[in-house]
């Protein structure tokens, strides 16, 4: 595995403070949202498939903050945490998730296809598999168009058995199209053990079918996603050569609120186990051991952004639906 | 008569059915440890064991075509797609393998498949998960595409699929898991495949539904009854091959016809049936066919948008009175 | 005017939009070396070089999606299908994202690409080389779907198909690339998407082709009128959106009508257009439209067998003649 | 490469002499049956697309020499040779061709679509990657039967980019099918040449990213072939396991009888350089080194097999086609 910056060598800072306040600001947001999304669920505020990235944080979190402004991402259905870290408001989240005309997409897409041209967010993809050609084409417009953007493209571990994977990364590495290919492994698809379903266990050695260059990385720790995530990236801003990532997760609930938290295929020790390495402890851990944060800090922030996530609620609990003839628009370029 | 979901129906066909040729097996994303996605292969893994019962990596082309292969030595695979949606990913080897083996080979190899999960749209699952593609389907030579409507239908149109030696295309309700209806308790209850039903019987419009209509054509000539009009509900199950004598004597009696279906319109079920109907009993009509489906749009997350995207009883009921000149 | 190939046609089609918008790029398999696996790229590399035309692995799904992926982000991709057959393998991405992305993203992402390449039976090809797939495609809301019949049609479509900001599917006639008409010489000869057009017009019967049908229905009108019979033939040329206006203006003149096209009855396209003309128009029908369709079978290799399948003039003629009582 | 059994070394004998005779006389076969339908398809007597097996002989001949009369064979559209060597008759396959009812598919399938229910030939399919996926069901119904058969799956190089490859290769691995995959490695995918198709030149080593045992082999010397296809049907048939083997070789035609002889994407000298090592020539020289054959034998087999081709081209040309109703027939298992 790559291993993490070792923080504690480096001397704060105030650029480092800032760097790591954020990381934690944005990892907490995504836990609250998440928890706050799974409450709606519930109260049958949010329908469809709702699929929680609780316990995967550090990993969109650390990936995110490699990228540039111009940079773009494309991801699954698990995709709050990927937006809400790449700078989509809780509020225009929370509201799609509610199918609220104010949402990212509309009331459109709802919880699976949060999209958002401002960001460059490209959205979130229901077929497996299906956004990693779609990344592949994001790159081969980049090096198109001759610029320097890099394209982060997020997928589960189940995800690598299916033909879209291999055909893509194929052509990304033929043609030298600067994407990261980030691997999820939450050692889940759905019920299903990463070892039921590939018959190899390292899924980041698949690169070496595509000689392409590929990494093992510690999802929980953020430090050491970045700095993954950094040579990824460097690899495709200069190298124009994509880079597969596996990066080795857990999802602490369920894979879809229709989903028992652990259910028969996992049992509650396995998750607990997990739960002693979570991704926000660790870095809160880390910047105590620093000094860049105490508990009352800590305390301060999650309210600031448990308040951020009630105000999203209220905005989506009080935002209107599209008015009935958005039935119609949006299907061709002429119709709004 | 037991009282059964859908669900459990579906579930007891599979069971009955393996117990009965060891050649039928049960492959699928989900299908084993997990009991199915959707609970229909409930149970079945522990009756049937890990050959039998076969959970899947995500692989719908790669799974469908080994089901293929098992079919042409002689298996009687059934093929679980967690949707319908996702076997897109998978058409290739339903259309271009599964369907023309035969005919490719002479007679030599046949592919005694089933291939089966849930179609049509559940409840703000949005674009990508909300798809009725069983026009597709039928529209191909080689393969029979089977939808039913009922438990009974749904068990004894299963239990007839794994026996029929071609290729068949199962479309189950998403929506309809839950229902519950009476169920022959018979081990030798099928249905057979190409044969559509009269659901209820009325003289003054013919009501053509399958699947999740089925239930919509019911309430609407519900609805109907209650303002004096006798609809007759013609549960078409097989959408292909298509039972079209059956659609023509109830049109002969009523002199007017709605459809009703799930799908987009284009090119829908609907659109062949209104062929049929119009090129063997023109002289029948007293009024156009009018078709009740779902709007021609991708399927809003929203669920007031849904709900008009959606066919319901309510729309059902006007087309009627439209072909009845009431409104 | 100049006399091309519908090969050419296209040809010019895409040296002229490439040269008009740096945006626009071809990728397929064997685009670019080989200059198309049917000589429709042919110069292409030469003029636009490597990275406006793309040589890729066989890898359908994988080449789509980048078309997709491009697309969203502001190219113009046109992605050749070496035959609309392989395209089966790359559905999912016709359908579930690019059809989708603008609905789904609440308008924010469209997905300006243009799918092609040749469809339908060519000579010989037997079952899974020999399909015609428009109307699955155009079941589907978000797509757009082209079948020119002519050089000129062809030409003028793919290049408005190529400006169109959605996605569409444009579908070549495997056997039109030889044919020779007459092609207006203005770069900017477009033809609108949407629009059928009367080929010849004619007041018994109305026959309504499109793509390959186009030249049999033409056929069938000469021989009709050898027999003082006036056919007029309506192409479609654009199969979704329907131009139903055009069909129904015909109808009203004729009040017969005969649909003829190339692939499986089931839910063709003819369907639909039967299913517009009886609503529509149903005082307008002295008789029961009649379809024209190749056989319900997967396609035959042998040649006698192959003809027997496959729409002819002859049939067509036929199937006027019954609309006309004649026989 | 896996290295040819030394021919020299072993004292010629009457099962090895019997052995190599029948290995030239399906290679010979093959070949004067392709050379015979290239010149039947220019002469219009047979239709549609039709690829040649010409360069590629040992291929078939060494791998099928490896299997029982019980095993499995499925292949692409490049099938004549696959179906000669596994023992259908120069008629069945010609009248085929000639799309005549006494076909090996009544006349139904074509050159691209043999099939032979007799000889467990499983077809020619068109559809590039197809019958990957149907050899690993074939595969699952001999371990779902619990009998010891193995099956061998035919395809080009140029299909291991596409997703069937992909998804086939994980599940035959992950559930430890008998499959043998061969991959003939002609060099190129009609006119796309390995290098700008895969990202990795050594096919064989796409087998890592499913823990499958592999092997490189020379393609053009029927003894290596053949030894690398008894290793191969041993780990399927005992191990229970699949093996991808690369077998490199060379068609010295067009892709179809549609392409030029050697085209734009390759030249005339590089096809000239691979027919200096002929796999019929190389058989017939060591045959003749080991005293087994000599030139009057082997013109005298030539002879022979080329009147048995000109008989299967009179049985084709009088062969009587399939009756019209045939055009319903075999759509439905009930129609015939
Ligand atoms: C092609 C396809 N098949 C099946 C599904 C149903 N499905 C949705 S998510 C999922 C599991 C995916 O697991 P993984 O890729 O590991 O991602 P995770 O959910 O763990 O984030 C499945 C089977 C689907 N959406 N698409
Ligand atoms: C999915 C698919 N895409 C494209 C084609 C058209 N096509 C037929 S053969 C071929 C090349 C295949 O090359 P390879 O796999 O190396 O086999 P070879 O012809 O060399 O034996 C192509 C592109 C096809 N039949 N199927
Ligand atoms: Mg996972
Ligand atoms: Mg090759």
């Amino acid at each position: 595995m790559a291993t993490s910056t070792n923080a504690k060598a480096r001397a704060p800072n105030a650029r480092r403070a800032e760097e790591l306040q954020e990381y934690l600001r944005q990892m907490l947001l995504i836990r609250r949202f998440e928890e706050k999304a799974g409450e709606m669920y519930s109260l049958g505020k949010i329908g469809g498939f709702c699929h929680l990235y609780i316990g995967q944080e550090a990993v969109a979190v650390g990936t995110i903050a490699s990228l540039r402004a111009d940079d773009y991402l494309i991801t699954a259905y698990r995709e709050h945490g990927h937006a809400l870290a790449r700078g989509m408001s809780a509020r225009a989240a929370m509201a799609e998730l509610f199918g609220k005309v104010t949402g990212c997409s509309r009331g459109k897409g709802g919880s699976m296809h949060l999209f958002d041209a401002a960001t460059n967010f490209l959205g979130g993809h229901g077929i497996v598999g299906g956004q990693i050609p779609i990344a592949a084409g994001v790159g081969f417009a980049a090096k198109y168009r001759k610029t320097d953007q890099v394209v982060a493209c997020y997928f589960g571990e189940a995800a690598v058995n299916i033909g879209s994977f291999h055909e893509a990364l194929n052509m990304a590495s033929l043609w030298k199209l600067p994407v990261v290919f980030i691997c999820e492994n939450n050692g889940y698809g759905m019920g299903t053990a990463l070892a039921r379903a590939s018959a190899i266990l390292d899924i980041a050695h698949r690169a070496y079918s595509y000689e392409m260059a590929c990494a093992v990385v510690d999802g929980q720790d953020v430090f050491a996603v970045k700095a993954a995530m950094d040579e990824a990236v460097a690899r495709g801003r200069t190298d124009k050569k994509p880079t597969l990532l596996e990066i080795r997760t857990y999802r602490y609930v369920g894979h879809s609120m229709s989903d028992a938290a652990h259910g028969t295929y996992r049992t509650k020790d396995e998750v607990e186990e997990f739960r002693k390495r979570d991704p926000i402890t660790l870095l809160r851990d880390t910047m105590i051991d620093e000094g860049l944060l105490d508990d009352a800090g800590f305390e301060a922030l999650d309210r600031q952004i448990q308040a951020e996530v009630e105000d999203a609620v209220t905005f989506a609990e009080e935002s209107p639906d599209p008015a009935p003839e958005e039935l119609y628009t949006d299907v061709y370029a002429g119709d709004r | 008569m037991a009282v059964l979901t859908y669900r459990e129906a579906l579930n007891q066909a599979l069971r009955e059915e393996m117990a009965r040729d060891p050649d039928v097996f049960l492959m699928g994303e989900e299908v084993a440890e997990y009991d199915g996605a959707y609970k229909v292969s409930r149970g079945l893994l522990k009756e049937f064991g890990p050959l039998r019962v076969v959970d899947t990596p995500i692989a719908e082309l790669g799974f469908a075509g080994i089901g293929v292969g098992a079919a042409m030595v002689g298996l009687r695979p059934v093929i679980e797609f967690m949707t319908w949606n996702f076997a897109l990913l998978a058409i290739d080897q339903v259309v271009n393998s599964a369907a023309k083996l035969r005919y490719m080979s002479g007679g030599q190899y046949g592919c005694p498949i089933v291939f089966r999960g849930p179609g049509g749209a559940a409840l703000q699952l949005a674009a990508q998960h909300s798809q009725a593609f069983e026009s597709w389907y039928a529209h191909v030579p080689g393969l029979k595409v089977v939808t039913p409507g009922t438990p009974a239908d749904a068990k004894g149109l299963l239990k007839s699929a794994i026996r029929d030696d071609d290729p068949v295309v199962f479309i189950e309700g998403e929506m309809l898991y839950n229902v519950k209806g009476e169920v022959p308790e018979d081990e030798d209850h099928v249905v057979p495949i190409g044969r559509a039903e009269v659901k209820r019987a009325g003289g003054d419009v013919t009501m053509v539904c399958h699947s999740k209509t089925v239930g919509i054509a019911l309430k609407a000539a519900d609805e109907l009854a209650a303002e004096g009009i006798a609809a007759e509900v013609v549960d078409l199950r097989t959408v292909r091959p298509l039972d079209t004598e059956t659609i023509l004597a109830s049109v002969a009696r009523t002199n007017r016809c709605v459809v009703v279906e799930e799908g987009w319109p284009f090119a829908g079920v609907g659109a062949q049936v209104v062929d049929e109907i119009q090129r063997e009993g023109f002289d029948l009509l007293d009024a156009p066919i009018i078709r009740v489906t779902g709007a021609d749009v991708p399927m809003p997350y929203n669920k007031h948008l849904e709900r008009a995207a959606k066919v319901d009883a309510g729309k059902a009921v006007a087309a009627a009175k439209r072909v009845l000149y009431l409104e």
